[in-house]
């Protein structure tokens, strides 16, 4: 039976508050990070809200996502509370990895968030692996990898595509392509600059998809059941899409101009949205505004939660590093 | 120190800008000289170290790479068995690992595989250490990985003049070279020795003479021993200070001579103790100065655990200057 | 400049100093002010406003009749009457 | 007052250089707006301001070179009357660390800032035991010289009685400097007069903006702070600035034909003037009966801190120089 995919007014209104929730709290981490309270690498997620949101709607509870070190997002749509994610950048012990990872290695296995990692690309060959699990085991569920378009220039992309193609396993490889890989624009990183040309190379099915526009992102993630979790493929979905922000805090962006910034922003992917469904009656404007408000309260409390966060005890510093102790 | 190439001798410089004036003095020295490294160009340097160089030298000798550490190390290695001079920048050694087989396999294999036939003229810089908070997968100190490995010449950057003369002298080397430079001493600033106009790339240096006790160390260790030399000597303990610099091959020359000195010996590193640098010079005291040791090597090393993200808990994970004084005052008691 | 043109202008100065205040009822002989609720000094910023719009200056002689649309409309003739 | 200073970007970044600043003294800035730029050894970088308010103080020039954590400018945060009810300074995310102590201010919506006023008032009068004392003034000359003054200006410049009784009221208090005080199981002089002026904010409630230094002020300059912050007053939009560190209250609710008006004391504050309408009365004058313009100014007094008679002097010091606004 295929999920028929209902947008109503509730959807609507979950969707939008997904999207804000996770750019207001991008900025509050943005704001904690100049106050010195959040330290090391900061990758914020700012411009690319539709992609989380769109995706994650689409996966079931006990699907298995893996993600990059810009994955925020991701990890609000999952449904890690922003206290959490928050404490955890704060280097708290009420952390989701007790204040260990920090911003880039974010894990909850109760959502099945198998982390962000910092090296780029590592984590495809083990998204791979897990979705082979899963092959063995006969369960009905998918893995979903994130990563960047820089990631599609190191050698563990190309050997895990191949591998999920030839053992034919369910995983979905979702590209953010926001153009950059850290300084390096995709015409220099890439000779063959259509991602999505390279998964077809790997025998894998491979769809672009405007990753600025919700809607687009919902109407791929539907094709994208079927292939992976009802047909049991690998499938590569390329979601061209631009972050607002520098790559991380401290970045003077020399590589891009900045009306280029100002171009993609004027298709802010929440704008894009709520003028759609404000303009055919899913959303009132009091709704918009009442979900301001309530998100506003949820990062400040994220933010003050994770300041009144305790350390982990110094003691603890060798726990964890087998699982006999 | 005037330079023919026109480039002044800056009284007080930092860390990171003797990294460029190096850089500058090489690529202008030898047009088969080029550097390649994710967004050493652009972007101006992960670090800023190459940050102007693009503008300077143009795109052919400052070439940004895609994110494919295995495949344009393995590049570099290629261009300098055909003639080129390449500087390959692995952003932090904590990539390193994905360009492993490469700098193995190939770059520190082939002269000997080949019956001496082939040689590849390779210099690799990593940015290394503890940054600062930047969690397990970007905290590695892998200096005895790399010391391991027969056929590389692996040098670690821990002052001001090496920042500024190793690379030069690594140049001049027909074989692979591995610099580790540390991103925790980019901001460090001092005055560069007029008259040094280039180092070795094989002794070790002392850095603080003393008589009591030899700190050996290497990278971040230096400035840190240095601290702990100058408080033991408020305690009356004249503590040498000994930069190994060169991690492969070993200056085991200049290590025994010290400590048939002092008679004591404590090796300070980040990395973990366990199969560290630590462990193999303490082995060669023993071979070789046994019979002038006071009191066992001491190691003062990492905690063997993945290095954690909150500040409190990656400070303990390292040595810091009070837990070098405590080895030093067991070493003397 | 008609008794409605006099109203409409009030209103839309109106709009600035009392959003909320809704001349558009109020009876064309009534003192706006007491049944708007506009103290002296919302009477000032009107009138300040309303000159600003018409180029009509309200003297203070004129207040009395100017709190009312009736009187300020016949004062504005009389302006307009003496001007031309 | 909100300090924004240079933040911190990268762990291993100690300092930057202050290139060019984006906004300037007296701007109005929002959340996320992109304030100055500053050189790092990465390159230029744009940096915002996490809190919405105006510039009130730049303490950095271009060019400078300054440690992170340096104050760059000082911001006075909106006075947000958000729909949660909260009267707070401008919605910037709560701060891990104390804040600058920007005042609090106390619930905001229609019915509480009526709750917040009731509140004041009714403590105001369990505590303080107060004194009334009331005199009704010719305001002939005032209202002539007043009439003649507007008449020689364009409109926007006209004033109004209010700038008057602020004026009067001030000069009055340098001549009876205990009521000029605050009341603190003692008497506590203060150095300034700062007049705070009761302003209805219709269906809602009042709220007290306080026109600073009126004694020395010119009428032109107390009539200008008016035109500034009454606006602001009604649309919620006051600044942290604007309000409270008032020496006295003035209440003239005189506008809707009220005579006699008895304000209620604002602790820790002595005294409160109400002013009632101008009106016209039978008045004796030089002897004979005349209908004069006349204005009815009230007092309450704290009685813990003076007693009538200073009340009385001070309320004379006002009519006279009510009588010769020549010198106000």
């Amino acid at each position: 039976m295929v999920d028929r995919f209902i947008m109503d007014a509730a959807t609507a209104k979950g969707l939008l508050h997904q999207m804000l929730r996770i750019r207001r709290f991008e900025d509050a981490s943005a704001e904690q990070y100049s106050r010195g309270n959040i330290r090391g690498f900061l990758h914020l997620y700012s411009g690319e809200e539709a992609i989380a949101a769109g995706v994650m709607q689409a996966l079931r509870h006990d699907d298995i996502i893996l993600s990059s070190y810009r994955e925020h997002g991701h990890a609000l749509a999952r449904g890690i509370a922003p206290s959490v994610i928050m404490a955890e950048m704060f280097g708290m012990a009420d952390g989701c990895c007790r204040g260990r990872g920090g911003s880039m290695h974010l894990f909850d296995v109760a959502t099945n968030f198998y982390g962000g990692t910092a090296i780029v690309a590592s984590h495809l060959p083990m998204a791979v692996g897990m979705a082979l699990a899963i092959r063995k085991r006969d369960e009905h569920r998918i893995v979903c990898c994130f990563f960047g378009d820089g990631a599609a220039a190191e050698g563990t992309f190309a050997e895990s595509l191949n591998l999920a193609a030839l053992w034919s396993v369910p995983v979905l490889f979702v590209c953010e392509n926001n153009q950059y890989a850290m300084g390096t624009a995709l015409q220099y990183s890439h000779a063959e600059k259509d991602i999505a040309q390279k998964g077809r190379a790997y025998g894998i099915e491979s769809v672009h998809v405007d990753g600025m526009d919700l809607l687009a992102v919902i109407d791929a993630m539907r094709h994208a059941e079927a292939v992976v979790r009802t047909a049991r493929k690998p499938m590569l979905l390329v979601c061209n899409t631009y972050r607002f922000r520098a790559h991380s805090m401290f970045d003077a962006e020399l590589y891009r101009s900045k009306d280029e910034v100002v171009q993609w922003k004027r298709r802010d992917p929440i704008d894009v949205f709520t003028t759609w469904a404000t303009g055919c009656g899913l959303l009132t404007e009091d709704a918009v505004a009442q979900i301001e408000t309530t998100v506003a309260n949820e990062i400040t409390e994220a933010v003050t939660m994770a300041s009144q966060g305790d350390l982990e005890p110094v003691e603890d510093l060798e726990r964890h590093i087998y699982a006999t102790e | 120190m005037q330079q023919s190439n026109g480039m002044q001798q800056e009284p007080t410089i930092s860390y990171r800008k003797a990294l460029r004036q190096a850089l500058r003095e090489v690529l202008y020295a030898d047009d088969r000289a080029f550097l390649m490294g994710e967004d050493v160009g652009r972007y101006g340097g992960a670090f800023a170290v190459s940050k102007g160089l693009l503008d300077e030298f143009g795109p052919e000798r400052i070439m940004d790479t895609p994110l494919s550490e295995s495949g344009f190390v393995g590049a570099g290695i290629g261009a300098a068995m055909a003639g080129m001079r390449p500087i390959v920048e692995i952003m932090t050694i904590n990539f390193s690992l994905l360009a492993m087989d490469q700098i193995v396999n190939n770059a520190a294999t082939l002269r000997h595989m080949s019956g001496g036939q082939v040689g590849v003229p390779i210099v690799i810089r990593m940015g290394c250490g503890i940054g600062r908070q930047l969690a397990a997968q970007h905290s590695h100190s892998w200096e005895p990985l790399f010391a391991h490995i027969a056929g590389l010449t692996v040098l670690s950057v821990g002052t001001l003049e090496d920042a500024r003369w190793m690379l030069p002298a690594a140049m001049r080397s027909d074989d692979p070279v591995v610099i580790l430079e540390y991103t925790s001493l980019l901001n460090s600033e001092g005055i560069l020795d007029g008259n040094v106009g280039s180092v070795d790339i094989r002794t070790a240096c002392v850095r603080r003479h003393g008589s009591d006790v030899t700190l050996i160390t290497y990278g971040t260790g230096v400035p840190k021993c240095l601290a702990a030399a100058e408080r033991l000597a408020e305690s009356g303990i004249d503590a040498e200070v000994l930069d190994l610099r060169v991690l492969r091959p070993l200056d085991e020359q200049s290590i025994l001579a010290s400590v048939l000195r002092t008679h004591r010996a404590v090796v300070v590193e980040d990395a973990w103790r366990t199969l560290g640098v630590g462990a193999e010079v303490s082995a060669r005291i023993m071979e070789h100065a046994f019979r002038d040791l006071a009191s066992p090597v001491l190691r003062v090393a990492g905690v063997e655990v993945p290095i954690p993200y909150p500040k409190h808990l990656e400070d303990a994970a390292v040595p810091q200057v009070e837990g070098i004084i405590e080895a030093v005052r067991k070493v003397m008691s | 400049m008609t008794e409605a043109d006099v109203r409409a202008a009030l209103a839309s100065a109106l709009r600035m100093i009392a959003p909320e205040a809704d001349i558009s009822h109020v009876d064309a002989e009534a003192d706006y002010r007491l049944v708007l609720g506009l103290d002296s000094f919302d009477f000032l910023r009107l009138m300040q406003s309303f000159h600003a719009a018409t180029g009509i200056d309200v003297i203070e002689d004129a207040y009395p009749k100017a709190v009312s649309v009736r009187g300020l409309t016949d004062y504005v003739r009389s302006v307009k009457a003496t001007s031309s | 007052m909100i300090e924004f200073t240079m933040p911190s970007l990268g762990a291993d970044m100690e300092d930057a250089v202050l290139v060019e600043w984006k906004k300037h003294v007296g701007e109005h800035v929002q959340r996320g707006d992109i304030i100055a730029e500053v050189e790092t050894q990465k390159g230029d970088i744009e940096i915002e301001v996490f809190d919405t308010g105006t510039i009130t103080d730049i303490r950095v020039d271009p060019g400078q070179r300054v440690p992170v954590g340096t104050v760059l400018a000082l911001i006075d945060p909106d006075i947000d009357v958000s729909a949660n009810g909260k009267l707070s300074v401008a919605k910037s995310s709560a701060d891990a660390r104390p804040k600058p102590s920007a005042e609090k201010f106390p619930a905001a919506t229609a019915d509480s800032i009526r709750a917040a006023v009731a509140a004041a008032v009714t403590t105001s009068n369990r505590e303080i035991p107060h004194y009334y004392l009331s005199t009704t003034i010719d305001m002939q000359p005032a209202m002539a010289w007043l009439h003649a003054h507007n008449s020689a200006v364009p409109i926007e410049l006209r004033l109004l009685p209010t700038v008057l009784y602020i004026k009067a009221i001030a000069k009055a208090l340098r001549d009876v400097p205990d009521l000029n005080a605050t009341w603190d199981k003692g008497l506590h002089h203060l150095e300034h007069v700062h007049v705070g002026v009761v302003v209805s904010l219709r269906q809602v409630g009042i709220i007290v903006p306080t026109i600073k230094d009126a004694d020395t002020k010119s009428l032109d300059s107390i009539m200008a702070d008016l035109n500034d912050i009454i606006p602001r007053a009604r649309e919620l939009r006051l600044r942290s600035s604007d309000v409270g560190n008032a020496t006295i209250t003035l209440t003239s609710l005189g506008e809707g034909g009220v005579d006699h008006v008895y304000g209620v004391i604002y602790p820790p504050q002595v005294a409160v003037i109400g002013v009632g309408g101008v009106r016209r009365q039978p008045l004796a004058v030089n002897g004979s009966v005349e209908v004069r313009p006349v204005v009815t100014i009230t007092m309450a007094g704290d009685h813990r801190a003076t007693d009538g008679l200073t009340g009385s002097t001070f309320l004379s010091n006002v009519a006279t120089y009510l009588q010769h606004p020549e010198t106000l």
